[in-house]
């Protein structure tokens, strides 16, 4: 288990065939990169802003979450903050399990608890404004799955 | 006690931390408090069901005692992943 | 839209890396890692035996099936055969959508059918024994979900 | 037509591929006829609920006509992924 907050960036690629190459016993990987989307063009750069002192302890408690629902081998949240031009990769997060059930399951619950309920805001900057991104009903919704 | 603002919160009320002293006894009382200060906390607080809060780098809710709290986090419903 | 059935191994996070610089436009990429298990630690090796005429047609289908469905931006599967070693990579999978949601589905249900659909049979040799994989009512019982 | 066999299909009857000729008008026909072949046939047709079928390299049933159809193939169901 392992999450990392980073102002930089990373190599997803890299980061999953390490993950796999440690998860001994794993007959199963899921892995899901997020990344800045340029949603009509018009983006010039995204902010993330956290909360240091409770990110890390934020992500952590998710993740014991999960493991304590699935019988996983591992799992891994890196998360990026600070400025990002679009097509970066903003964060991953990755589940080793035996079966394929509990890989996906896993991966998909970090990804809406992390969505919802890790101190992360963005911040959407154009030539001509500066938003910050309004949370989604669905994203609230979604948690309800579990 | 340390108060962090965040996100819009922290644009609207100026200023990213600041020490409060404070008798109040809930994170209620602490808002109503910053907000009769002065117009730029009640901006901020203005709808309280568009602000998230953490105690002690936990996600409580605004009924949440402050005995012996050190850090009250203010901001909006987060937007990570 | 990519399919590729291949005796030799691959490097899932060069794969991933690619398959995520290719995918313009993507908010969401999930992938899917398949390990061969040494269950008990007495397997030398799988076989996977595969119908070479019927392989690349079924998986482009289910692929096709993933795409009417939802709205991927991109997906991948990469499925061996012959013979693998313990904790050797088996196939991948990976699509890119604009959220989350789509990619999640879309790398579960080509998951789902893969496994169910697509001709592929596994046999484990061990010193004492040479077994073909029995399929389960649960992988049956999981197209339902779709 | 060509008739193939995969997995313990294949390694009951013991062969990947034979060609046969047929008046079979559907696959539960050509299996009767091959059934009555020989002993490893009936083995491996013994029990159709383990079994699948492809005609034309597209999954099929045993009720599938044979009219015009160039292969057909016999295997257990599958276990890829």
């Amino acid at each position: 288990m392992s999450v990392r907050v980073q102002e930089g960036g990373f190599d997803a690629g890299a980061e999953l065939n390490r993950f796999t190459e440690a998860a001994s016993g794993a007959g199963a990987i899921v892995s899901f990169t997020g990344i800045v989307r340029d949603l009509d063009g018009s983006l010039d750069h995204m902010m993330i802003e956290h909360y240091p002192g409770m990110t890390q302890k934020a992500l952590e408690g998710i993740e014991a979450e999960a493991r304590a629902r699935w019988n996983l081998i591992d799992s891994l949240v890196i998360h990026r903050h600070g400025t990002l031009a679009p097509d970066e990769q903003i964060m991953m997060v990755a589940c080793a399990g035996k079966h394929r059930a509990e890989a996906f399951a896993a991966a998909d619950f970090l990804m809406d608890y992390l969505k919802s309920r890790a101190p992360f805001w963005k911040k959407e900057v154009t030539s001509k404004s500066a938003d910050w991104v309004e949370s989604k009903q669905s994203d609230e919704d979604a948690l309800k799955r579990w | 006690m340390d108060v962090l603002y965040f996100a819009w919160v922290r644009e609207r009320i100026g200023l990213p931390k600041e020490r409060v002293e404070t008798s109040a006894a809930t994170v209620a009382e602490l808002v109503a408090e910053l907000t009769a200060r002065e117009e730029r906390y009640a901006l901020a607080f203005a709808d309280l069901s568009a602000l998230r809060v953490a105690v002690d780098q936990e996600l409580a809710d605004f009924e949440a005692p402050l005995a012996g709290v050190k850090e009250v986090a203010f901001f909006p419903p987060m937007t990570g992943g």
